[in-house]
Order: C-alpha cells, then structure tokens, then sequence
C-alpha cells in the first residue's frame, strides 16, 4: 500500500515487496544512526558536557564514522566459542525486530501491512529477540556473557508478562469502542486503534497501561535503570561481550530499532500515534509531524531516564516486575473486564485506572519508606552507579569510535 | 492449498520422529524437546482437520484444541524443567537413565 | 449461551477450597501445620456429604462439555471419600516428613478436582485437559519430597512417560475428531458406527488392492485413533506393556501419595475409560475388543508374575495394582455384550470393583503408613512380626490383602466374582479363566506378606509396640469396616452404582434401537 | 486437487521438508544447545504451515508461547544444569530398538491415514479463514470449562515448578 500509493504506480508484487525491504532496512539504519546520536547529545547535556563535535557539523557525522569503523574492524571470535552459536546469534536477533516492522502504522496510510492481529504478531516476533541473545551468551563460551544472557532472559519473560496484560488491557478499551462503530474484532490492529484516539488519547483511559508499558519497554531494551544483562561494572557488556566489528554492530542495530519500534508502539497506543488528539482531521503531512513528534518525545523520555535514575539491583528487578507490576496488570484487566461488560463508560475507566496508578505508586513509596525504616539504608542509598556520572562508555560506540 | 491427506501425512512423520527422540534418547531435557514435536503434529492436525473437514459447518473445535494443546505444552515444559532442575540440584546430572536408584 | 453454573458449583468450591488452604498458609506461619490437614480434610467431607444430598437427582447437562448426572454425581463422591482417607492418613506423614504442608494438601485437593471433571466429562478436550490436571498434581505430588532423590527420579520418569502417554492419546483424538468432526461422546457415537462399518473388511480388501469398497466408509483412521487413546489411557490406568513408570512413581512417592496415586489416580482414569468407551464407542466395540482383551490378559498375568519377585512393598503394591488394572479391563471389555443390558452390569461390575478395590487399597496404604510413621522402612521384610507389635494394624493389612486377592468375606471376592460372572456372560470365558486363574497365584505374594506379620518375631532394635495416632487408627477402622461391608453385603451398593451407569448407556440404546428399526 | 501445484503447495512442501529436517535435527544433535536451536526452526516451521493453513492466530500463539517462553525455559535449565563439563552420553542403550518402533509407528500412521477417506471440501475456496473473534466467541462460551481448567493447570505447574526448583534450607 505504502509504497504505490507514495509513487503514485502501480508495481508488480514482487517489486513492492522488495521495494519495502529497502525502504525497512534504509528507515532503521537511519533512525539507529539519528538515535544514537541523539542519545550522546542529550546525555552530554545531562552531565554538563557537549558530546561529539568533531566529526560534520556539530558532530552529526558521528555515527556514520563509527559505522564505518564497524565494518572496517576484525571480526574475531574466541577460540572456545561455539561457531554456529556465536555467529548465528547476532542474526537472530536481528531479524524479529526487522520483521516487527511489518504492522508498524506511521501514518494512517504508511505502514507495510495493516494485520488484524498486529499487536499480537509484534509481540509473539519480538519475543524471538531473546533467542538470538542467549544463543550468543552461551555460545561466547565467556562467564559473564552467560551472566548477561541469563539476566537479560529472565527479564525478558518477567516484563514480558505485564506488559502483554497491559496491552490485554487496551485491546479491551479499544474493542469497546470500536464496537460502537460494529468493529470490535479490528481491535488487534494497531492503525485502528490508533484510528480510534482521535478524540481521546488512551493515556487518558489507561494512565497505569502506560507506565507499565514504558517500565516494561525499558527493561525489554535492556535501558537504564533495567540495564543488568548489559551493565559493564557488573558484567562487563553483558551478552555481547566477546563479539566485535559487524557482528556486534547487528547487536547494536537491533536494540537501537527495538528501541525506535516500541516507541513507536507506545506512542501508537497510548498517545494517539499520528492521529491529533483533540478531534481534528489530519491530513497526512501533519500525521508524520504528529508521529515524529510524539516519538522523539518519549525517547528523550527513555534517554533522560538513562541519566536520571539509578541502576537496580537484579533480584529488585525481578521482584518488581513480578510482585508489583503483574499483579496491577491483572487487576486492570479484570477491572476493564468488570466495567466494560456492564456498560461503563470511558471515563470511569480512565478514573479506576487512574485510581490503581495512584494505588501503585502508594505501594511503591510504602515499600521503600519501610525498607528503609528496617535499616536496608544501604541498598536504598547506594549512589547511582559511577557509570552514570562519568560515562566513559556511555554508548560502546563511543568508547570504540574514540 | 496442500491436500489434506499430504499435511497428515508430514504430520504422522514429525511425529514418529518425536516419538523415536522419546525412545532413543536418555537426556530428560531432550526426550521432553521430543515430546513437544509430537504434541506439534498433534495441534498440526487438528488445525489441519478444521480446516479441511470442519469450518465451514462453524466447527472450530480443532482450533481450540490447537491452542489449548499449546498452552499445555507450555505448561508441561515449564514443570518438567522445575524437576530437571530439582533432580540435577540433588544428583547433578540430567539423564534419565544416571537418574537410576530405580530400576528404569 | 446460557450455562447453568450451578451444575458445576462443587468443583468451584473444590478449587476455592485448594486456594484457601494455601493462603491461609502464608498468612497463618505460627499454627501447628496439620490443622491444614484437619481443615482440608473436613472441608472435602463437607463437600462430599453437601455434593451427595443436593445432586443426587440431577440429571442434566452443562453445556456440552460436562455432565452432570448419578455416575458424576457417584464419582465426585468417591473421589471427594478417596481424599479425605488419604489425607487423614497423611497429616501425620506429613508433619514428620515432608515440607510446604499447605500446598501438599493444595495439590491434593486440586487433583481431586481433576479426577471429579475427568469423571464428568463428556467431550474429549475437556476430558484430555482434566486428566492434564490430574497427572499435573501427580507429577508435583509424587516429586514432593524434593530432598529425596527417589521422590525426584520417581516424578521425573512419571512425567516424562505420562508426557510422551499424552501425546499419543491427543493424536488418537485427533484421528477420531477427523474422522467423526466432533469431540463430543453422544455425537462420536452414531458416527462411529457409520466409520467402522466392516473395517475389517475395508482392511483386508485395502491389502489386496481389490478396492471394491464404498470408499466414503474407508476409515481405518478411526481404528488407529481408537489404538492410540487405548495406548495413552493404558500409560494413565498403567496397563501392561506402559506400565513401565508405576513401580519407580510408587517408590519413589511420600506413602500417602502412592496411596492416593493408586486408588484416585486410576479410579479416575477408569471413570473416562467407562464412559468414552460406552457413550462414544461401544458402538464399534467389535473392533476394540481384541486389543483391549489382550491388554487385560497381559495385564494381568505380568502384573502377578513381577509381583512374585518384589522386596519393597511399595513396588509390591505396584505390581499389584496392575495386575487389578486386568481385572479391571475386564469389565471394559465385557461391555462389549449382546444387549445394553448385559454390557451395563458390566460396566456396574468394573464400578463396584473399582470402589472395591480402592477401598482395600487405601486401607492397606493407611496402615503401612500408620508402620512407616513409626519405623521410616517399607520393605516387605521389615513387616515381621508387626502382629506382636501392633495386632491391629497387622490385622488390617491382613484383611485388606485378603480382599486384593480376592478370598471370601472380603470386597475382593464379591467384586471380583461380579467382575468375572459379567465376562463370562458376556463370552469372554477365556479372559475370566485367566484371571482367576492368576488370582490364586496373588494369593502367594499376599500370604507372603501375612507370613511375615503373622509367623515372625520382630528383629532389630525397635521391637516395642507402639501406637498409632487417633484420627488415623479412625480413618483405618472405617476402611477395614468397608472392606468387610462390601465383602459381605454389596447389594446396596450395587444398586446404587447400577442406577448410576445407567445414562453412560442411552446413547447405545438408542442406536441399537435405531439399527432395529432400520 | 483441480488446480494443479500452486505456490501455496510449493511452500508448504519447503517448509514440511524445513520442519522435518529440524525435527531429525532435535533428535540427533550432539549438543543438547543445538538440539534446542534445530527445534526453534522446527516450531517456525509449524508456524508457517499454520499460517498455510489460514489460522494466523494459532501461529502467532505457537511462536509466542513456544518461541520466546519455551526456548527460554530450556535454555535456562541447560545454564543451570551445566555445572558438570564432560561430554553426555545422549542416546539410550535401546537405541535400535527405538527406531525401529518409531519407524513402525509411522508406517502404521501413514498406511492408516493413506487408506482412509477423509471429509474434504469439494474445492480449496471453500475453505474460509477463521476469525479471532470467532475463536474468542468459541473459548469463552462453549469451551468456558476447558479455559478455566487450563487457569486451574497453569498456576499448579507454576506453584509446582517453584517449589520444587526453589533451593531449600539444607540443600547443599
């Protein structure tokens, strides 16, 4: 659709097909290289500093410099890694976020194919990221590389889960709504559920979906503050640790697209996507505005929470996807349940969401008030990891390209 | 679309191979990978059998039992690696046949 | 679709029950663990004593997935009894030697649950799923004793072999729902006669290529599909050549769950073999006959042999158990009669022995586990002279190994006989010759065991007598009192069970009727 | 079938031939790793031929589950049953006697299915996709009871795997 529509000819099949390939591979390359740039700038800005200036005007060049870098390196692999593994690995996790792109919608006419089951489908591929991790972190043959993998595989199922409830959640909302214009099975594709925010964003309905969905996003990315699996003072790199040139850089490419992705996601289901919040009818140049707009914002949201906040610790983690986060999650979607199916209206929705958001963060606060009333005051006042105030290897791109 | 009979025929194989991993090997880990081929060609055909013989009559029965086969599976993989976990905590080792205080 | 929820409320009171216990667990640390014992054992006697006066007269149907008429009705009480005895028997058991006292008794109960929507089902995913949960707390269950590598290598070979059971019985079902588009019994019926109709006929003229039949009636498809449920149930009930897992499962168990596994675990599995094999294919029984027969003749003739050589009466108790899943068998395949009539006493006969049989089984298990409280040993040499120590409990075990082998004025003889007269009316002399047959040769293992509690003087250190804790030695007098009631006066509790299985056969009726008519 | 080898068949013999091979692939690996790698390829190429077959919401349900939750589930026992670095024996003694029943067991599977008349429509365009909501409709109200029993089942597999994989105070 995209593409013919966007030339203005008809195409055979087969060129289309190939044509959005290209356009997939050249859009995430660029947005990896803009992301990675954007994130040294703006955690310069946090620490006081300027980020890279040398490299084009105002350093804009950087990361082509470092990709270049990249492909020029050696490719080494340890001599008691596991061949298949280790070099399949850095596919495998390519390629699910490749094809997470498929249901994407950036404008109400871009995307590659509108699925009825696109949520479903991002998540089900996503999910196969992980493989492609732990096929790396065992086959590196390295400690810490199996510790990185370990974490990074328990904190993919663990956040998965809440995540996907949340994500129940909203198809629910977005079904009873739909269902007043007698579509409620269309509910499963993100464009009509983006479609369907023209008056009410659904961050309004479901404030508590979209703080799960950014916590879950954050540690699915492996960000700070959920960096275990990567975090260098614990375990050196993490996953990748053994890998170096292209190889590593496929790693790279998947977490910066993943990162694009799911914001876009998050900003498709909470924040409205390309759609005007406030009843207006957009035309299709304002939509890509809208998209980029409401992107960039969350992720300086995500890039800023790399700044501001501390690394936990990994059984802090665990505990708080699975003894705060899903429990919320559950109730959520029993609460949509309960409300939906008598007839409530948006509002009161939006009010009990609200309401256990609220709730959650009461918990939270309580928790921490205790733990430290019991005398954890070390664990609590443990100051954010060195890592965040001098950065020397903010991005490992950084720390090769200098 | 295949003929039914050619997907029952690729689903039998899969799962006697399944069966012959059951049979053969003596790693717990790799006898429950067995397993699942076999519950694979089990959902494999009850899809297929909607599809083919059913559907149209709005008998989605197959399907739902697909999935529910899914969700077992899962369920199944997730106990036995608690009590692969629990015997190789004890007895450091995953193989069905080191596992032999008992006569197998 | 309006469901009538109130049909199926024991099983969500069951499933609360198993939550509550659980729960209240964690939040109450300080109390004395066996009152979850005591909780959920009154809490089952509740449920069982509410589920058998409100239900009685219910014959009706939830959906089309459960019913709920005399035979559930029947099984969820058995059961509900099988759970309190066992977890009476095991509340001491438990406080010495096991640990999570309150999801042990969870599982309990959610197995029970199983056994109940197994017995219930009418229609084959519900069924397969409520089995899943059955040997799901099995398989946790017999594991529970995590420190012991026994108790973890007899769950990792349960789970296993009942894993690879499952798969094959789900690809019987999935030949039966291709062949008949349907999971439900009462629909499979008429559609299996249509799909067996001279299947051996079809077979032979398939193998000479004459291919002078209809080709719309070519379907062996069902015949496998029969073949491989029969495989997957006979791992579950552990027929001879699958009965491979139930010796180690049985070790390796805590005491109470052998017992449990050994009388709710196949009672449960027969309660699905009765009622898929008489609502959904009795129709073709002519062509499942043969291999269930040679499965029950196999049965039984291996379970008794390999009982001969065993020293632990844990595996004693296995071998024994199959060698009563043979008997069992037998009524199956004496459903297959000349008319409805014949094959319902059969069907009430493989009931009667069935509650025979779990009856004695439970009592002996209550005993070696008011023995094994005391000693911690369970093998058959450590019985001796446990007549001098504790007569009752000798006395019980004696009773009760009686009854399995099946002398007079116990249960096992009276059901036993009823099992074998429905055989030979119906034609299978050989089979009831078999069986009584290796029911003398039963006779020796038991005796064994007698003798050793009987003729011996206690050995080692331990010889005092001792005493077994009050609510045990209560549970063991109702169960011997139960073994001798059926043994010597099982009319009232035949007619009860005869009235139940009587709508497993409505369907049969009806077609036979129908094929009369034609 | 009337309309002779259509690129639908071409792909569904790739991917048939896909599976197979990972399938022999899982049960003969040496390294129980690549055992669980050739079985991801396996499921994908299950999940094609559901996606063949019309119902992408059970292949996207098989990748969910079984792709992300079940590779990782292995992968994690293999990590934690890895302490002991000596190469395994992986086959059983019985070995000769496991294949030939399995080979047994597919011919009498292929010979029975290969007999048997199958209901089929008369063409493939009757064959109509099923909607999720149609698989939502039928879950809920018909197979309302199987649901629940599979929420009952799936929270004691998990209270079970807990308990019995959770180090304990004397474990050593």
């Amino acid at each position: 659709m995209v593409l013919s529509e966007f030339a203005g000819v008809s195409m055979p099949d087969w060129l289309d097909a190939i044509l959005r390939i290209i356009f997939i591979v050249a859009l995430m390359t660029i947005m990896a290289f803009a992301l990675i740039y954007g994130e040294r700038k703006i955690l310069a800005r946090f620490q006081a500093r300027v980020g890279p200036t040398r490299t084009g005007p105002i350093g804009t060049l950087q990361s082509i410099a470092d990709a270049l870098k990249l492909i020029t390196k050696e490719d080494v692999r340890p001599i008691t890694a596991d061949r298949w593994a280790f070099e399949l690995a850095p596919y495998m996790a390519f390629v699910p976020v490749f094809l997470v792109f498929v249901p994407m919608p950036f404008t109400e006419t871009w995307f590659i194919r509108d699925l009825n089951l696109g949520l479903l489908f991002v998540f089900a591929v996503l999910g196969l990221n992980i493989v492609g991790v732990v096929m790396a972190a065992w086959g590196s043959d390295n400690k810490y590389a199996l510790l990185g993998g370990v974490r990074a595989a328990a904190q993919a199922i663990s956040y998965e889960i809440p995540m996907l409830l949340i994500v129940v959640a909203v198809v629910m909302v977005a079904a009873g709504r739909l269902a007043v214009d007698g579509d409620a099975s269309a509910a499963g594709s993100i464009n009509s559920i983006v479609g369907d925010q023209t008056t009410t964003p659904y961050i309004l309905l479901q404030p508590l979906g979209f703080f799960i969905f950014i916590i879950g996003m954050l540690a699915e990315l492996h960000r700070p503050p959920f960096d275990m699996p990567i975090a260098e003072s614990e375990v050196v790199g993490g996953y990748f640790v053994e890998y170096s040139g292209m190889r590593w850089g496929l790693f790279f490419l998947a977490e910066y697209t993943a990162l694009f992705l799911l914001v876009v996601l998050a900003s498709s289901l909470f924040l409205g996507g390309w759609n005007w919040p406030f009843g207006a009818d957009v035309g299709l140049g304002l939509q890509i505005v809208l998209t980029l707009v409401k992107t960039t914002v969350m992720i300086v949201l995500v890039i800023g929470s790399r700044a501001l906040f501390p690394r936990l610790r990994i059984d802090q983690l665990m505990s708080f996807s699975w003894k705060v986060l899903l429990p919320f999650a559950i109730v959520q979607v029993i609460a949509n349940g309960i409300i939906l199916s008598y007839g409530g209206a948006d509002w009161v929705v939006g009010i009990v969401s609200f309401g256990l958001l609220v709730a959650l963060g009461g918990l939270v606060y309580y928790i921490m008030r205790r733990k430290q009333g019991e005398g954890a005051r070390t664990v609590q006042t443990t100051p954010a990891t060195p890592r965040v105030i001098t950065a020397p290897e903010v991005t490992p791109v950084e720390a090769g390209g200098d | 679309m295949p003929a039914l009979e050619h997907i029952l025929v690729v689903n039998a194989i899969l799962f006697a191979i399944g069966a012959m991993g059951v049979l053969t090997r003596r790693n717990a880990v790799l006898i429950l990978l067995s397993v699942e081929l076999m519950l694979n060609a089990v959902s494999l055909n009850m899809v297929a059998f909607a599809v083919y013989g059913h559907v149209d009559f709005g008998n989605i029965t197959g399907i739902v039992f697909a999935f529910f086969i899914i969700v077992i599976a899962a369920a199944e993989v997730a106990l036995a690696l608690g009590i692969v976990v629990r015997t190789f905590r004890n007895r450091a080792t995953a193989n069905v046949d080191e596992v032999n205080l008992l006569k197998w | 679709m309006d469901l009538e929820y109130q049909l199926i409320i024991p099983e969500f009171v069951m499933a609360g029950l198993a939550v509550v216990v659980i729960a209240a667990a964690l939040m109450f640390r300080q109390v004395d663990q066996k009152w979850f014992g005591y909780f959920t054992a009154a809490g089952l006697a509740v449920i069982a004593i509410v589920t058998a006066v409100a239900y009685w007269n219910t014959n009706d149907d939830f959906g089309t997935v459960l019913a709920v008429d005399h035979f559930t009705v029947l099984f969820r009480v058995f059961f509900l009894g099988i759970a309190f005895f066992t977890v009476m028997a095991a509340v001491q058991f438990a406080g010495d030697r096991l640990k999570n006292h309150a999801e042990f008794y969870g599982l309990i109960v959610f197995a029970t649950l199983g056994m109940m929507l197994l017995a219930a089902s009418r229609e084959l995913l519900t069924a397969y799923l409520s089995l899943e949960l059955l040997s799901f707390s099995f398989y946790i269950l017999v594991g529970f004793n995590k420190l012991n590598p026994f108790s973890n290598e007899g769950s990792l070979k349960y789970m296993l072999l009942g894993a690879f059971s499952s798969a094959l019985m789900l690809y019987g079902i999935s030949l039966i729902y291709g062949v008949t588009g349907t999971t439900t019994y009462s629909a499979i019926g008429p559609d299996v006669v249509e799909g067996t109709r001279n299947i051996a006929d079809q077979l032979a003229s398939f193998a000479g290529g004459s291919g002078g039949v209809d080709p719309d009636a070519t379907r062996p498809g069902l015949l496998i599909g029969l073949v491989l449920i029969t495989a997957g149930l006979g791992f579950k009930v552990s027929a001879v050549p699958f009965h491979q897992w139930t010796p180690d499962a049985y070790q390796g168990a805590p005491l109470p769950i052998t017992a449990f596994l050994s009388a709710g675990g196949k009672a449960a599995a027969f309660a699905f073999f009765l009622r898929l094999f008489s609502e959904a294919f009795l129709p073709a029984a002519a062509e499942w006959v043969w291999f269930v027969g040679i499965l029950a003749a196999v049965t039984m003739i291996v379970g008794n042999l390999m009982a001969l050589q065993q020293t632990n009466f844990k595996r004693l108790m296995a071998y024994s158990s199959i060698s009563q899943v043979g008997y069992l068998l037998v009524g199956i395949v004496a459903l297959n009669a000349a008319d409805i009539g014949q094959s319902q006493d059969a069907a009430s006969a493989l009931v009667l022995h069935l509650i025979g049989y779990v009856t004695t089984n439970i009592a002996v298990f209550a005993a070696i586990i008011a023995f094994y409280n005391r000693t911690g040993r369970d093998d058959i040499i450590d019985l001796r002279g446990l007549a001098e120590r504790q007569p009752f409990l000798a006395f019980s075990i004696a009773a009760a190994l009686f009854s399995l082998a099946g002398m007079p004025l116990f249960a096992g003889f009276a059901t036993k006989f009823i099992i074998f007269q429905a055989a030979f009316n119906n034609g299978f002399l050989w089979l009831g010759a078999i069986g009584v047959t290796v029911s003398f040769v039963s006779l020796y293992y038991y005796l064994m065991v007698i003798k050793q509690m009987y003729l011996y003087e206690p050995e080692g250190s331990d010889r005092a007598r001792f005493h077994v804790s009050r609510p045990l030695a209560g549970a063991l007098v109702v169960l011997v009192a139960g073994v001798l009631f059926i043994g010597l006066y099982p009319t009232p509790l035949f007619d009860v069970i005869h009235s139940s299985t009587e709508g497993l056969f409505e369907q049969a009726a009806a077609l036979s009727a129908s094929v009369v008519g034609n | 079938m009337e309309d002779g080898v259509t690129a639908t068949q071409v792909v569904f013999w790739i991917l048939a031939v896909v599976m197979l091979v990972s399938a022999i692939g899982v049960i003969t690996a040496g390294n129980i790793v690549y055992a669980a790698l050739f079985f991801i390829a396996a499921l994908a190429g299950v999940a094609g031929i559901y996606l063949i077959l019309t119902v992408e919401f059970i292949a996207l349900v098989q990748l969910l589950i079984y792709g992300s939750a079940v590779v990782i589930l292995i992968l994690f026992a293999l990590m934690l049953t890895r302490a002991r670095e000596r190469p395994q024996a992986l086959f059983g003694r019985s070995r000769p006697l496991g294949i030939a029943a399995a080979l047994g067991l597919m011919a009498a599977l292929i010979g029975g299915i290969v007999a048997t008349t199958w209901t089929t429509p008369e063409s493939s365009s009757a064959i109509q996709p099923v909607g999720l909501q149609t698989i939502g409709d039928a879950i809920f109200t018909i197979w309302i009871v199987p649901f629940i029993i599979v929420g009952v089942l799936l929270s004691i597999a998990l209270d079970g795997a807990i308990m019995l994989a959770s180090p304990d105070e004397d474990d050593n």
